[in-house]
């Protein structure tokens, strides 16, 4: 739980806003196989295989902590909201609620209604084996068990301190026979949802693989092992999971809503090339079952991927696309490749950075103000050496975006105009820093950089020692201790154990908020300011921007607080990858699985082996 | 009725080994291994989340406490549930440790015929440019970084860079042909780099037994070489075959083939263990490490017996 | 009888004749041993490499950035360069002192340990000191290799040496156990005896009468054992268990796996070559030595 | 078979055996020749190392090739050519017209047989005997080698049994198939005294009941005196002295027979303190004297021993002598 939610705010008491439930019967539900105007006729069933770069640890959507996890948990099971499958900027849409949720004017109850005649996947837990519908209490009781303990969850911290009574649920022993007042089934379609304080963000966490529906009788009956065996309500259901990959089946049992392209945020000038036309009108999902291979390694993944029989959508490894890429923007491939495969690029929702841990009186805050100064004209200096252009040609082979401050391009607070002084590399300005400051060689402090295991992470550290041995910082001061696991790091950052915490954010929702919580004083360690930063001015503007709606205000605050973060040289920051997927000319695809996460999967079709998605008259490339 | 109450002098022999093993490697693996609560915790935690998941692992009571509680599950067999994936730890076992041994078996299998036939000929014409060529080129197979073999191999083999016969990953023994398609290049790296160990391994065994008198009686008696081969060298040598085939077999069953699983993205018990180790999957690890010494014990045991079945001089005391 | 005549000088010196001709008789048969000695020539050129990085007469520029990325093979980058643009043929001779600092400490390490414990275990073979070394002997033995040095890695977290460590543990048993049954033999033989008779210390009688004996075990165990050192730094360090600090092949593989996709393989090739030519040499070597001392094999 | 009525069964002319050592090749047996008829007993006799082994063993062509080599003469064995046959008739001849005893009873018999399994294997190859028929020969013959519950022996594994009865076992095997040359080379050194003198009468027995030749390869010239009509000495590779046993021993006349004999112990005359020995090493056949190969060790030298081999000449009496200044 963050203690930047509980400080800002009271409690206040809502008035009920009364609600006619006006209850639209969802159409028919069940039997129904979408038979699509081309759906042809294949030996065996319709395939669709994708592939991961890690195997997700749980399927259990309270653990559904990464994006490989989120996409196989959005498959499996529901959410309340999902993002749109083709809007840029990404855009929220209903998905098992009927429609919007009623707000009250003070922003603090929410009511929201879900769809009718949606069932649960059949499975031995249910009696008879067959599916049950999904109710309202479901919800209730799903995001319940982020707040118990035994379930180990990793996303409770969304909802701590904002929903009432959640916290006192969960100090009460994780009852789940008790009610919490916040958060209650009104009837069987008809939720309320009461927060202690505005959350403009609530909905996009209602979008998330954490608060994914699922019934109880799936935890009673698989206990622990929900784990590996998800039962859910979506639109694929998992027959097989292991470390190397996932199988799904279609969920027959799928509510029936053919895709309203105009509603999805179709753009027929940048998406036609996918042939995404073709799935309008018809009911998803369109492939009979659904393969995840997880790889970690790029090359047998792109191997399997120009096999031409196995993977058939994959992100293009950054070390192919010279080979491959006939130009980044747009994108567009070499004719050998335009031949046989479709492409998308996209900015990642996140980015990577690294920041001086503040607590270290080397490198931080110092009791003596002098050496407080030194210390940042160090840190400056550092920053100055760091040359994000060598890691983007080296590791992203320029394929990623460069950018000052933490205010990521992919959200709309972005502001391309900011200058971008702090990421731009000036060794001699450098040298003259710490020359000014005093720094020598003899007394520069030994710089300890943490890293995972790896040897992607351990030639960071080389190229990082190579750039301050040039503007004099000798060798040996730099020193390398990487960490077994990514659970040691993780504890040596949450312990404040490392002077310099290199790591990746992945954005939860397209709000520049989720970036800048990272330098809120209140979240120092063991929370997410790794920094252990602490700025009056930022954390009052942090805490006044928190509470409000989008806005131009807000996208003020926003960049004024991410121009503190520059200033007082808090890090190197940062840079955000590219995403560029290919796909096999016979899938039918708009693969993006930033913030939209796994909702794209289930709009894949796949034609037979050689006809292509890409409508005619378009040209080989584009 | 010996041969039982042996093999129950053995097992209680057994005991100890079985107390250091699970000792040291609870020490190792559990006690000192990795943390596994940072990684089940969220974005944003609290020392408050810190200590409940640390709870809900059991890191917050006593070493003997949780390692009599190590023991108690290896008694039963009963390991629980994993800590990454809630999977119940036989399930992942039974699920994996099969896939290892269709994986290694034939490798295993192919790797110690040829490397006995290729040590035979060698030492049929000890000295000679067959055992030289044979010899020379075993020295180089060991010479040769298994990771190298697998990687060029897996270029070789599966990828369009090269002949592109095989699929470069995953796992399918649908039928006998998916089978073997998954399993020929991984196999054919492990032949590959044990071969040379196996031939030079036999070829020595083999020589040391063809220079015994008996040997020489035989011939002195007409026998024909390869009766000779089977009666005199090869029957002679089973005590040291033996040992050297079942001991490979409890990290083959349990270990698994962790470098091929990895690269050819086979669920095996060797990258279950693997993952199981980086992630401070403790579960997982107690009972892979448990097992292996059990069954290191009864492979001792089984080896005990199957020396007297081979060497009538070896007698069960 | 008349094969008396040729016992006649062999009197109660038997170990140091035994000795003496044992290691004359090796050096000659070594000398002998062509493809031995080219071994020998090759590994001390590699040693030769290690001196230079050890006194930094060559490599002193592994570390810094020298190039662009993946520079071509040049005059001035004789393997090109890598993924930053750092010398990969200075890398490369960097990482042959590594390879002997890696190899030369375990295999040292493994001998003194394997050599003392098995030949106490030996000499007191049937004591209860002999069983506890046994039983750590099969304690280590009963677990993977891999799974062993994991934890040990793991369990010394950021230690510099956790990898040494973790393979002198594993290695030694095997020497150990050598050593424990020579001993066996030695301690029936009458200089053993004479020295008990004479009153001398256990320990003086397995460190002046008994560990000399062994010589030619514990050397043969040095060279296998700094050929399987080398060979596991390689997997070690592709699992990231490996080297902590500086550069090695095995890093170098590794770092190559970054490189496949791209279609550069100069590191795996490289490192590969460089760590083949050692270990084909070492293992000549080691051949030949065997083939020395060993008073049964004849050539 | 037959061949003319005369010729020898055995002939061995001018046969030399090489040896590979890193040291380059090695005469281990240089020049021998002899013959040997039906039913009769010689003994070959020398010092370890003196090639009398390699020479028993190349009559079965048991050398091991190699690093052993044939580097020249011939083994004529009842008419055939024993270094031109071919493997598989080499294979027809060894065990059933040639057989050979051991020295070493412990390791000679594969251990991993029984004995009646090793007894029955020679029988059913060499003489074709069904599994049954074979059985029943196998005991009889262990009872003929006198082992006791020779029934019982058959189902037991050869480190069940006495050294002694081992060698009987050996020597049962031997004579299984009749054989017309027996082989038996040190058969009773690894054997304690009385089970010598035991196995030694069974020998000479047996040897006289079948009337088969017989040639006893042993160091100890004893052994020589009690079994064999005629002895042949060696030394370094070369034979020096062969003549009949009684000759030889009353008068030796290559000097190296003279210190042998001297250095026989007999018991009741001479303490073991006071045997007389040979002085010096016998010389290394990778570097021998030009001469003599003897003329180091001789008391009676001179130079023409030192520049010239002498060759093996008839003498009186009946045998021959390599010696320039043979014991009168």
């Amino acid at each position: 739980m963050q203690p930047w939610h509980r400080r800002l705010f009271f409690l206040r008491s809502i008035g009920g806003v009364s609600l006619a439930c006006a209850v639209a019967l969802a159409g028919g539900c069940g039997s129904g196989v979408a038979e699509g105007p081309g759906r042809p006729t294949l030996p065996g069933p319709k395939t669709f295989h994708h592939s991961f770069e890690q195997a997700p640890a749980s399927l259990d959507p309270v653990q559904a902590t990464n994006i490989y996890a989120n996409h196989v948990v959005v498959n499996a099971y529901d959410t309340l909201f999902a993002y749109k499958y083709l809007a840029r900027p990404y855009q929220l849409k209903p998905n098992l609620a009927e429609d919007w949720p009623e707000i009250s004017p003070d922003l603090l109850t929410y009511r929201i209604r879900l769809k009718r005649g949606v069932r649960f996947q059949d499975d031995p837990c249910f009696p008879g084996g067959r599916g049950r519908e999904l109710v309202a209490e479901d919800f209730v009781y799903s995001l319940k068990r982020q707040f118990d303990p035994q379930n180990r969850p990793q996303g409770g911290w969304f909802w701590q301190g904002r929903i009432v009574g959640i916290d006192a649920w969960k100090s009460a022993g994780s009852d789940y026979a008790q009610d919490i007042p916040g958060l209650r089934a009104l009837d069987s379609h008809t939720l309320e949802i009461r927060l202690t304080r505005p959350y403009p963000q609530l909905l996009d966490t209602f979008a998330q693989g954490y608060s994914a529906v699922v019934p109880h009788e799936a935890v009673a009956c698989y206990g622990r092992e929900l784990g590996t065996h998800p039962v859910g309500s979506g639109p694929f259901k998992v027959v097989a999971y292991d470390t190397a990959r996932v199988v799904f089946e279609r969920h027959p049992g799928y509510r029936q809503e053919p895709v309203d392209l105009a509603a999805e945020g179709y753009d027929p000038v940048k998406q036609r090339y996918t042939g995404v036309e073709r799935i309008a009108g018809r009911s998803p999902p369109f492939v009979d079952r659904l393969i995840i291979d997880f790889a970690n390694d790029d090359a047998s993944r792109w191997n399997s991927f120009t096999k031409g029989d196995e993977v058939q959508l994959s992100a293009l490894p950054p070390e192919r696309a010279e080979a491959v890429l006939a130009s980044l923007n747009p994108v567009r491939l070499q004719p050998e490749y335009a031949e046989k495969y479709q492409a998308y690029s996209g900015p990642e929702a996140g980015f990577v950075f690294e920041v001086f841990n503040f607590d270290f009186p080397d490198f931080g805050y110092h009791p003596d103000p002098a050496r407080e100064r030194r210390n940042k004209a160090l840190r400056c200096a550092i920053i100055k050496a760091f040359d994000w252009e060598a890691r983007n040609a080296s590791w992203y082979f320029g394929l990623a975006t460069v950018f000052p401050g933490v205010i990521v391009p992919v959200v709309p607070e972005f502001d391309p105009a900011l200058s971008r002084a702090s990421v731009t590399r000036d060794v001699d300005g450098a040298r003259r820093l710490l020359r000014d400051n005093g720094w020598t060689a003899a007394n520069l402090p030994v710089l300890v950089y943490g890293q995972s295991a790896g040897v992607k992470q351990r030639m960071f550290y080389e190229q990082f020692r190579a750039e301050l041995k040039q503007i004099g910082w000798p060798p040996e001061k730099v020193v390398l201790k990487q960490f077994a696991t990514f659970g040691d790091l993780s504890r040596a950052w949450k312990e404040s154990r490392l002077p310099i915490v290199a790591k990746g954010w992945g954005l939860d929702y397209p709000d520049a908020e989720n970036t800048l919580q990272l330098f809120y004083g209140p979240n120092g360690s063991p929370g997410s300011n790794d920094a252990n930063w602490h700025n009056v001015e930022f954390d009052r503007l942090y805490e006044q921007a928190a509470v409000m709606l989008p806005s131009p205000e807000r996208t003020a605050l926003y960049r004024r607080m991410n121009q503190l973060v520059i200033d007082d040289c808090v890090g190197m920051t940062g840079l955000a990858r590219n995403r560029i997927y290919l796909w096999h000319r016979n899938v039918v695809a708009m693969p993006d699985r930033e913030i939209v996460g796994g909702f794209w999967l289930k709009y894949v079709d796949v034609l037979p082996p050689g006809q292509s998605a890409r409508p005619e008259g378009l040209g080989a490339t584009g | 009725m010996d041969v039982l109450q042996f093999a129950l002098r053995k097992l209680l022999a057994g005991v100890p080994l079985l107390v250091g093993v699970t000792l040291l490697s609870f020490t190792l693996m559990v006690y000192f291994g990795p943390d596994k609560t940072y990684e089940l915790l969220g974005k944003n935690s609290t020392a408050a989340q810190i200590a409940e998941v640390r709870h809900e692992l059991g890191y917050d009571r006593p070493f003997f406490v949780r390692y009599a509680e190590y023991l108690r599950e290896l008694a039963t067999l009963d390991f629980g549930h994993s800590d990454s994936t809630g999977a119940k730890v036989s399930t992942l076992l039974a699920r994996s440790i099969p896939v290892s041994l269709a994986l290694e078996l034939p490798g295993f299998v192919l790797g110690n015929l040829l490397g006995l036939a290729l040590a035979l000929t060698a030492a049929f014409h000890r000295g000679r440019w067959p055992d030289k060529l044979i010899m020379g080129v075993a020295v180089v197979g060991m010479s040769v970084s298994f990771l190298i073999v697998i990687f060029a191999f897996q270029i070789w083999f599966c990828t369009s860079h090269g002949l592109n016969w095989f699929p470069v990953r995953g796992w399918s023994a649908a039928g006998p042909l998916d089978y073997l398609a998954h399993i020929a290049v991984p196999t054919l790296a492990t032949v590959f780099v044990a071969l040379g160990y196996n031939t030079r391994f036999y070829r020595a065994v083999i020589v040391e037994e063809m220079g015994r008198d008996h040997v020489r009686t035989a011939r002195a008696f007409g026998t024909p070489p390869l009766r000779l081969l089977w009666r005199n060298i090869l029957k002679n040598c089973a005590i040291p075959i033996v040992t050297r085939v079942m001991f490979t077999i409890p990290s083959i069953v349990i270990g698994g083939a962790l470098l091929i699983e990895t690269a050819f993205g086979i669920p095996g018990v060797g990258r279950v263990t693997y993952e199981a180790i980086i992630s401070g999957d403790q579960p997982v690890l107690k009972a892979v490490v448990g097992l292996t010494a059990s069954l290191f014990v009864l492979t001792l045991l089984v080896t005990d017996i199957l020396y007297r079945a081979v060497d009538p001089r070896v007698s069960l005391q | 009888m008349t094969a008396g005549m040729a016992r006649n000088g062999d009197g109660v010196a038997v170990p140091a004749t035994r000795r003496t001709s044992l290691w004359q008789t090796a050096l000659a048969k070594f000398a002998r041993d062509r493809a031995g000695l080219v071994g020998l020539t090759v590994v001390a050129l590699y040693l030769l490499v290690a001196i230079g990085v050890w006194f930094g007469w060559w490599a002193t520029e592994w570390a810094d950035i020298t190039g662009a990325k993946w520079a071509p093979v040049s005059a001035q980058h004789w393997f090109g360069t890598n993924i930053i643009g750092q010398d990969i043929f200075q890398r490369g001779l960097y990482s042959t002192a590594t390879a002997f600092e890696v190899g030369l400490v375990v295999a040292v390490l493994v001998v003194v340990l394997g050599g003392l414990l098995g030949a106490t275990s030996g000499f007191l073979a049937g004591s209860w000191v002999d069983e506890i070394v046994l039983w750590t002997m099969g304690v280590v033995d009963a677990v993977p290799f891999y799974l062993m040095v994991a934890a040990i890695a793991f369990a010394l977290a950021d230690y510099p040496y956790a990898m040494h460590v973790a393979m002198i543990s594993t290695f030694w048993t095997t020497t150990g156990r050598f050593v424990r049954g020579e001993v066996i033999k030695l301690r029936g033989l009458e200089f053993v005896e004479a020295a008990r008779a004479l009153g001398v210390g256990q320990a003086a009688i397995v460190l002046r009468h008994v560990l000399p004996n062994t010589l030619h075990i514990l050397l043969v165990q040095m060279t296998l054992c700094f050929v399987d050192a080398i060979k596991a730094e390689v997997v070690l360090s592709f699992l990231g268990l490996g080297v902590k600090d500086g550069m090695s092949w095995g890093l170098m593989i590794s770092e190559s796996t970054l490189e496949f996709l791209a279609g550069h393989f100069n590191n795996l090739v490289a490192a590969s070559l460089l760590m083949f030519g050692l270990v084909y040499a070492f293992n000549m070597f080691a051949d030949a030595l065997q083939d020395a001392l060993d008073p049964k094999r004849v050539a | 078979m037959a061949g003319v009525a005369d010729e020898p069964l055995l002939s061995v002319r001018d046969l030399a055996i090489e040896f590979d050592t890193l040291d380059g090749p090695v005469r281990a047996v240089d020049g021998v020749s002899f013959d040997l008829r039906c039913g009769e007993t010689v003994g070959l006799v020398g010092e370890s190392g003196c090639g009398k082994t390699v020479t028993g063993l190349s009559l079965l062509r048991l050398v091991p090739e190699p690093p052993g080599r044939y580097a020249g003469g011939s083994i004529r064995f009842g008419g055939r050519e024993l270094l031109a046959l071919p493997e598989a008739e080499l294979r027809a001849l060894r065990g059933r017209d040639v057989a050979m005893v051991f020295q070493e009873p412990m390791t000679a018999l594969n251990p991993v047989f029984t004995i009646g399994s090793q007894l029955t294997e020679v029988l059913r190859r060499h003489r074709g005997l069904g599994r049954r028929e074979a059985r029943v020969q196998a005991l009889a013959l262990l009872e003929r080698v006198h082992i006791p519950e020779a029934a019982r022996r058959l189902d037991e594994y050869p480190h069940q049994l006495s050294g002694g009865q081992r060698q009987r076992v050996m020597i049962a095997m031997a004579l299984s198939c009749g054989p017309r040359l027996l082989v038996a080379d040190e058969p009773t050194t690894a054997l304690d005294v009385t089970t010598q003198a035991e196995v030694l009468a069974e020998i000479r027995r047996l040897q006289g009941e079948l009337g088969m030749a017989m040639i006893l390869v042993t160091h100890d010239l004893g052994v020589v005196a009690e079994t064999c009509a005629r002895a042949i000495v060696m030394y370094c590779g070369v034979i020096v002295e062969t003549n009949a046993t009684a000759a030889l021993f009353a008068q030796p006349r290559h000097p190296y027979t003279l210190g042998l004999l001297q250095s026989v112990p007999r018991v009741r005359e001479t303490r073991l303190a006071e045997l007389p020995v040979i002085p010096g090493r016998v010389p290394d056949l990778r570097s021998l004297p030009p001469g003599c190969r003897f003329a180091d060790r001789c008391p009676r030298v001179s130079e023409r021993c030192r520049a010239e081999e002498p060759a093996l000449t008839p003498i009186a009496g009946g045998g021959q002598v390599a010696c320039h200044h043979p014991q009168p």
